[in-house]
C-alpha cells in the first residue's frame, strides 16, 4: 500500500504536467518541450517570493501562478507567433531551444543548487490502511485533482472554455463563429504554463529545485500524456497516475536506480502494442 | 546521376590538411577530432530527420553503445581496438533493427517519445550496469588505436586518422546524396501512401536506414572512445540528442553539408564563448531558435538559395 | 451589400481564381454554380479571409474587409455555413450553437437560440446530444443555426446539398426560402446546378476561376450553355432535340 | 480485368460501400462517377489495398487481391495516380519521376551509390526521358514543381504512373482543375496509353470528359452502384439523373 500512495502521490504531479502537454497538443498540435521548465519555473518563483523575499505564502501562491502565466504569454508571442516557417519539427525543434534558454537562465538566476522550499502547510503523517501518507502528498493529490476538475468545469461551462474546444475541434469553424483562435493559442499556452506553475509549488517542499529539474519532469509529463493517448485530458490524467504507481511498484522490486528506465521500457512497450496510447482513439488517415 | 559536390569535399580536404599540417597547438588540434566526430553524428541524424523524416531523439544512445562495447572489449577482453569497431557498429545495427521495426510504425510525437524512451533506458543502464561500465564515475584505463607501428596516442596522429575516416564518410554520403537513393528517402518522408502504391515498403527501408545510422554513430562512438580514453554516461545523455538535433537542424535538413556546418558552428559556441564560459548554453539555445525562426533549410538551406538567386 | 472585385488566388503555381467580381444587393438571393475544382469554395473562404487573396478587394455595407481577420468579418455581419458543414463534433448541439453566438452579448444568444430552436425544431429535440451523432441533414441544419447565431446580415453558403439524400436537399432549400423570405441576404455556390438556381434570384457561373455566365436565375436555367458546363456535351443535344 | 464483388466498407458505424458489384471490360477505359462523398475515392483506395473492405472480394485478371496491401498490388500491376497530387517538392521533376520505378525495379541500393551499374541507370534515364517526353514536359524537366503550371503537374504524374507500364491504370480525378485546353491534351494522352493496351479506370466530374473517353461507366450514390453499362445507358437512367445529373423536377 505504501507503494501505492508515493506512486499516487507522483503520478499526479506527471498527470497535471501531462494535462499541460495536452492543452497545447489540442490547439496546437505542438509537444511543447519546455513544459518542465514551466514546473521548474512554478518552483523557483516561490523560492524566491516565499523564503527569499518572505512574502506571505497566500500573497506569494498567486503572484507565482501569475508569473508563470504572463512567462507563458510571452513564451508564444516569442517563440512561437515570431517562428516564419511553421513546420511540425521546426516549431519541436524551437521549444527545445527555449527549454535550453529558460533552463540556463534560471541557472544564472538561481544558481546550480538544490533549492530548499520551506513547508508552508504543517507536515504530519497520517496514518492509512496499509502505510502511511505525508500531509504533503495528500496536498499533492488533493491540488492535482482539484486543477483537474476545474480544468474540466472551465471547459465545460464557460464560455471561454468552450471556445477552447471549439477549437480543438475546429480551427477555421471556430474562427467562421468570431472566434479568435491566435488569443485562444496564446491562451492554452497561459494556462498550461500556470498549471506547470501549481505542479512546481506543490512539489517544492518535498523534492527540492534545481534549475536542471525540468527536463526530467517534463519527459515523464510528456510520457504520460502518450501513455493515456494525446487529446484526451482525463485519459492524461489517469496516465499519470498509472505511470506514477507503476514506478514506485517496480522500484520495490528491481534497483531503484532502473526506476525510471523501467517507466520508459513499460512506455515503449504500451507504443508497440498501442500505437495510438492506452485510451487514446485511432485518428483516420487519409490517403 | 548527378555530380559529386568536389567543391565541398576539396574545400574539406584542404581545411583538414591545412589543420593537420600547419596548427600545432595541440589544443586545437583535439578541438577538430572532436568537431569531426560531431560531425559524422550530425550528418547521420540528418539522413534519419532531413531524409528520411525519422525523428530520433536517442541517438546519443548509440553513440554510447558504440563507446561502451570498443571500451569493455578491448580493455577487459583484450580485443584489438581496431577490431572493436565494425564489433560495436554491428551490436548497435542489431539493437535498432529490433526496436526499430515496431518503433518506425509510428509517427511524429509518438515516435520522437519512443525514440526518446528508448534513449533514456540505454542511458540509464550505463548508469546502474557499474560493475560493467563503471557507472555514473566512468570508465577508465582505455588504450590507443595501435595500426601496424603508428600508436595513435597523441592528438596529430589521431587527428589524421580521424580526418582520413572522416573524408571516406563524407564521399560516401556525397555518393548517396547524388546517386537517387536520397530521392527514395525523400519520397518516404513526402508521402508514405504514394510511395507503396509505387511498390516502395516505406516500414523496410526506414529500418533499414535507422539501424544502418546507429551503427555508423556506434562505430563514432567506438573512435571518441580511444580518442578520449575516458567515458562516462553524461557525454551519451539526453542533452547530447539534442545537441545533435540542433547541430542537424541549424547546419540545414537534408543537405549533406548541413550536418557538418551545424556541427563545426555549434561545436565551436563554447570555444569562440570561452570568456563568457557561463552563458554558453543561452548562446546556443539563441543560435538555435534564431536559425529556425527564420532561415528554413538551416545556413545550408540558405546559402544555397543565395546561390541559386545570384546565379 | 456585398461587393467583390477582381478577386485573384492562387496557390503556388496553380491560379484558383482570376479576376473575379461578384455583387450582391441587400435581401436578395444569390446563386453561384460551378462543377468541382471550379473555385466556388476559394471564392468563399476567400471572401472571408479563411484563405489569403492575391489580388482584388471586397466590401461589406459599404466598408472594406478585404484584409480583415476572419472573426473580424463575422463581427461586420456576414457568416458562412462552410463547405462539409465543420460542426464541433465533439460537442452538443446547443453548445454548437452557443459557439455561434460567441460574440453576442448573453441575452441576445439566449432568444437567439429560441428563434433556432424555432426554425429547427429536431435541434431542440436533440440540443444535449453530441453534434457529430447528428444525421447528415441535421448536421446540415445544425450548421446553417450556427452561422445564424452570429446574427448575420449576409450568409454564405457553401455546398448545402453535398452528400445529402435529395429530399433532405429539399428540405435545406426549403429553410433557406424562409430565411431569404424573413429578410436575409444570401449568397450560395453550389454544384447542384438545378436546385441552386431554382431557389436563387440572380445566379453567377463559375468555370476553371472565371465567371463565364451572370443573369436572372431563370434564364440561367434555360440557358444551354449551363446545360453544356452542367450536364457533358451529350446533355446539349439531348435537351435540344 | 477488375471484378468488384459484393464491397462493404464501414467507418465509424457509417457504410462508404455497401454491396458494391461490378465487372470492368478487359479493355478500353472505364469510369467512376458520382456525387462528392458517394464513395469513390474509397473505392480505389479498397483495390489499391489502402482500405481493407469489411466484406467482398476484389479481383484481378482472376486472381484474388482483397486485403493485398498495397505495395504488392503494384507490383500485380495496378498503377495509381492521387487527387493531391504526391510530388516532393524539393525535387526537380525529373528527380520525381525515379519514383515511377524505383519500386518495380529495385535498383541494388549499394552498387548504385558506388557508381557501379552505370549501364543501367543511363537506359533508364533514357527511359525516363521518353516518358517526360511522352507527357509534354521535358521542357519543365529539371524545374521543382513549385514553378510550374497546375496543367503540367497533372500530366507529369499520369507519366509516372504509366512509367511503371501497369496493366491497370487508375486515375483519381485526372481533369480537375484544368482548362478546356489542357483537358483536350490530357484526353489525347489517356487514349494514347489505353491505345498501348492499357487498361484505364478514372473517377471524374467531368461529363465531357468522361463522355468523349469511356467505354464503361459505374454510377455510385450513397456507397453503392446505381447504375452500370455504356455511357449511353448510364445517361438514360433515371436513377443516374436524379442522383447527380440534376433532373429538372430534382
Amino acid at each position: 500500500m505504501q507503494f501505492l500512495y508515493s506512486g499516487l502521490t507522483s503520478g499526479s504531479i506527471y498527470g497535471l504536467v501531462a494535462l499541460g502537454f495536452n492543452i497545447i497538443y489540442n490547439t496546437t498540435g505542438l509537444i511543447n518541450f519546455a513544459q518542465g521548465e514551466f514546473v521548474m519555473l512554478g518552483g523557483m518563483l516561490i523560492y524566491s517570493l516565499f523564503c527569499v523575499f518572505e512574502v506571505p505564502f497566500y500573497t506569494a501562491l498567486p503572484l507565482t501562478l501569475l508569473g508563470c502565466f504572463i512567462i507563458g504569454v510571452l513564451y508564444e508571442r516569442v517563440f512561437i507567433n515570431l517562428a516564419r516557417y511553421k513546420t511540425e519539427i521546426n516549431l519541436v525543434t524551437l521549444t527545445i531551444a527555449a527549454s535550453i534558454i529558460m533552463r540556463d537562465v534560471a541557472m544564472h538566476i538561481w544558481g546550480r543548487d538544490s533549492l530548499r522550499v520551506d513547508d508552508y502547510i504543517p507536515v504530519v503523517n497520517v496514518q492509512m490502511p496499509g502505510g502511511v501518507i505525508s500531509s504533503q502528498s495528500i496536498l499533492i493529490i488533493a491540488v492535482s485533482m482539484l486543477v483537474a476538475w476545474g480544468l474540466n468545469m472551465f471547459l465545460k461551462k464557460s464560455k471561454y472554455g468552450k471556445a477552447m474546444r471549439a477549437c480543438f475541434d475546429d480551427q477555421t469553424a471556430a474562427e467562421t463563429c468570431g472566434i479568435n483562435v491566435r488569443s485562444v493559442r496564446i491562451m492554452s499556452f497561459a494556462v498550461s504554463s500556470a498549471m506547470a506553475g501549481i505542479a512546481g509549488v506543490i512539489i517544492s517542499p518535498i523534492t527540492f529545485v534545481t534549475y536542471d529539474d525540468g527536463i526530467m519532469i517534463g519527459l515523464k509529463g510528456f510520457a504520460a500524456a502518450i501513455l493515456g493517448g494525446l487529446g484526451n485530458f482525463w485519459a492524461a490524467v489517469a496516465g499519470g497516475l498509472l505511470l506514477g504507481i507503476f514506478e514506485s511498484f517496480s522500484a520495490s522490486v528491481i534497483p531503484s536506480g532502473y526506476k525510471d528506465a523501467m517507466a520508459f521500457f513499460v512506455i515503449l512497450l504500451i507504443l508497440f502494442l498501442k500505437p495510438d496510447g492506452l485510451f487514446g482513439r485511432k485518428k483516420a488517415t487519409r490517403v | 546521376m548527378k555530380r559529386l559536390n568536389f567543391t565541398f569535399l576539396v574545400l574539406m580536404a584542404c581545411v583538414l590538411g591545412y589543420i593537420g599540417t600547419q596548427v600545432t597547438n595541440e589544443y586545437y588540434i583535439g578541438v577538430a577530432t572532436l568537431l569531426l566526430i560531431h560531425a559524422v553524428n550530425a550528418t547521420a541524424l540528418n539522413i534519419l530527420l532531413g531524409y528520411t523524416g525519422i525523428i530520433s531523439i536517442g541517438q546519443a544512445a548509440f553513440f554510447g553503445l558504440g563507446a561502451y562495447v570498443a571500451a569493455v572489449l578491448s580493455t577487459n577482453y583484450g580485443i584489438n581496438p581496431l577490431l572493436t569497431m565494425p564489433i560495436a557498429a554491428a551490436a548497435a545495427f542489431v539493437l535498432a533493427y529490433m526496436v526499430g521495426s515496431p518503433i518506425l510504425k509510428l509517427h511524429g510525437n509518438y515516435l520522437a517519445m519512443a525514440t526518446l524512451g528508448m534513449g533514456m533506458i540505454l542511458y540509464i543502464f550505463m548508469n546502474e550496469m557499474d560493475f560493467i561500465t563503471g557507472g555514473p564515475s566512468g570508465f577508465v584505463g582505455i588504450g590507443d588505436i595501435i595500426i601496424g607501428k603508428f600508436d595513435l596516442a597523441d592528438e596529430k596522429s589521431f587527428f589524421v586518422f580521424m580526418s582520413i575516416i572522416f573524408m571516406v564518410f563524407l564521399l560516401v554520403c556525397e555518393l548517396f546524396d547524388k546517386s537517387f537513393l536520397h530521392n527514395k528517402l525523400k519520397f518516404i518522408k513526402n508521402s508514405e501512401s504514394a510511395c507503396r502504391s509505387y511498390g516502395i515498403t516505406p516500414a523496410r527501408t526506414k529500418v533499414m536506414v535507422f539501424a544502418s545510422m546507429a551503427a555508423l554513430t556506434a562505430f563514432n562512438g567506438a573512435i571518441f572512445t580511444f580518442y578520449t580514453h575516458f567515458i562516462s554516461p553524461v557525454s551519451f545523455s539526453f542533452k547530447y540528442s539534442v545537441e545533435l538535433l540542433a547541430m542537424a537542424t541549424v547546419g540545414g535538413l537534408g543537405y549533406i553539408t548541413g550536418g557538418v556546418i551545424g556541427a563545426v558552428l555549434l561545436g565551436l559556441v563554447p570555444e569562440i564563448f570561452s570568456a563568457f564560459e557561463e552563458y554558453e548554453m543561452i548562446i546556443y539555445g539563441g543560435l538555435l531558435a534564431v536559425v529556425i525562426m527564420f532561415l528554413p533549410g538551416g545556413i545550408a538551406g540558405t546559402l544555397k538559395r543565395l546561390v541559386k538567386r545570384n546565379a | 451589400m456585398l461587393e467583390v472585385k477582381s478577386l485573384s488566388v492562387s496557390y503556388g503555381a496553380v491560379q484558383a481564381l482570376s479576376n473575379v467580381s461578384v455583387h450582391v444587393a441587400p435581401g436578395e438571393f444569390v446563386s453561384l454554380i460551378g462543377s468541382n475544382g471550379a473555385g466556388k469554395t476559394t471564392l468563399l473562404n476567400s471572401i472571408m479571409n479563411i484563405i489569403g487573396k492575391s489580388k482584388g478587394s471586397v466590401t461589406f455595407d459599404g466598408k472594406e474587409v478585404t484584409k480583415l481577420r476572419t472573426p473580424n468579418i463575422v463581427g461586420k455581419g456576414m457568416a458562412i455555413v462552410p463547405e462539409g458543414r465543420r460542426i464541433f463534433s465533439n460537442m452538443t448541439v446547443r453548445e454548437n450553437l452557443e459557439m455561434g453566438g460567441f460574440k453576442r452579448p448573453a441575452a441576445e444568444v439566449k432568444t437567439k437560440l429560441h428563434q433556432m430552436f424555432e426554425l429547427f425544431p429536431v435541434l431542440e429535440e436533440r440540443q444535449t446530444q453530441t453534434a457529430g451523432m447528428l444525421s447528415g441533414g441535421e448536421q446540415q441544419m445544425l450548421a446553417i443555426g450556427r452561422a445564424l447565431m452570429t446574427a448575420p446580415k449576409l450568409l454564405l453558403m457553401d455546398e448545402p446539398s453535398m452528400g445529402l439524400a435529395p429530399l433532405v436537399i429539399k428540405e435545406v432549400y426549403e429553410k433557406l426560402k424562409v430565411l431569404a423570405a424573413g429578410g436575409l441576404t444570401i449568397l450560395l455556390v453550389e454544384q447542384n446546378a438545378t436546385m441552386a438556381l431554382k431557389y436563387a434570384q440572380r445566379g453567377y457561373v463559375l468555370e476553371n476561376g472565371r465567371i463565364i455566365l451572370q443573369g436572372k436565375a431563370s434564364e440561367l436555367l434555360g440557358d444551354n450553355e449551363v446545360k453544356r458546363a452542367y450536364l457533358g456535351k451529350e446533355y446539349k443535344e439531348k435537351w435540344e432535340r | 480485368m477488375l471484378d468488384i464483388n459484393n464491397i462493404g466498407v464501414s467507418f465509424g458505424g457509417v457504410h462508404a460501400l455497401s454491396k458494391v458489384t461490378f465487372t470492368m471490360p478487359d479493355k478500353g477505359i472505364s469510369a467512376l462517377i458520382g456525387p462528392n462523398g458517394a464513395g469513390k475515392t474509397t473505392l480505389f483506395n479498397v483495390i489499391t489495398g489502402f482500405v481493407t473492405p469489411k466484406e467482398g472480394t476484389v479481383k484481378f485478371s482472376g486472381e484474388d487481391i482483397t486485403g493485398s496491401r498495397s505495395e504488392q498490388v503494384f507490383l500485380k500491376g495496378i498503377s495509381r495516380t492521387f487527387q493531391n497530387l504526391n510530388i516532393i517538392p524539393e525535387l526537380t521533376l525529373r528527380e520525381n519521376m525515379y519514383l515511377g520505378f524505383i519500386g518495380k525495379e529495385k535498383p541494388s541500393a549499394l552498387a548504385t551509390m558506388m557508381r557501379f551499374n552505370r549501364g543501367y541507370w543511363k537506359e533508364t534515364t533514357k527511359r525516363i526521358n521518353d516518358c517526360l517526353d511522352f507527357v509534354n514536359v521535358t521542357e519543365y524537366a529539371d524545374m521543382t514543381p513549385g514553378s510550374v503550371p497546375y496543367g503540367v503537374l497533372k500530366n507529369f504524374e499520369l507519366g509516372r504512373a504509366f512509367m511503371s507500364s501497369p496493366k491497370l491504370l487508375l486515375l483519381d480525378e485526372p481533369a480537375a482543375g484544368l482548362n478546356l485546353a489542357e483537358k483536350e491534351n490530357l484526353a489525347g494522352m489517356v487514349r494514347k496509353i489505353q491505345s498501348m493496351g492499357i487498361c484505364i479506370l478514372m473517377v471524374e466530374h467531368d461529363m465531357q470528359f468522361i463522355s468523349s473517353l469511356a467505354d464503361f461507366v459505374v454510377c455510385l450514390n450513397f456507397g453503392q452502384v446505381i447504375a452500370a453499362g455504356t455511357y449511353a445507358q448510364v445517361r438514360e437512367n433515371k436513377d443516374v439523373l436524379k442522383a447527380y445529373l440534376g433532373d429538372e423536377d430534382a
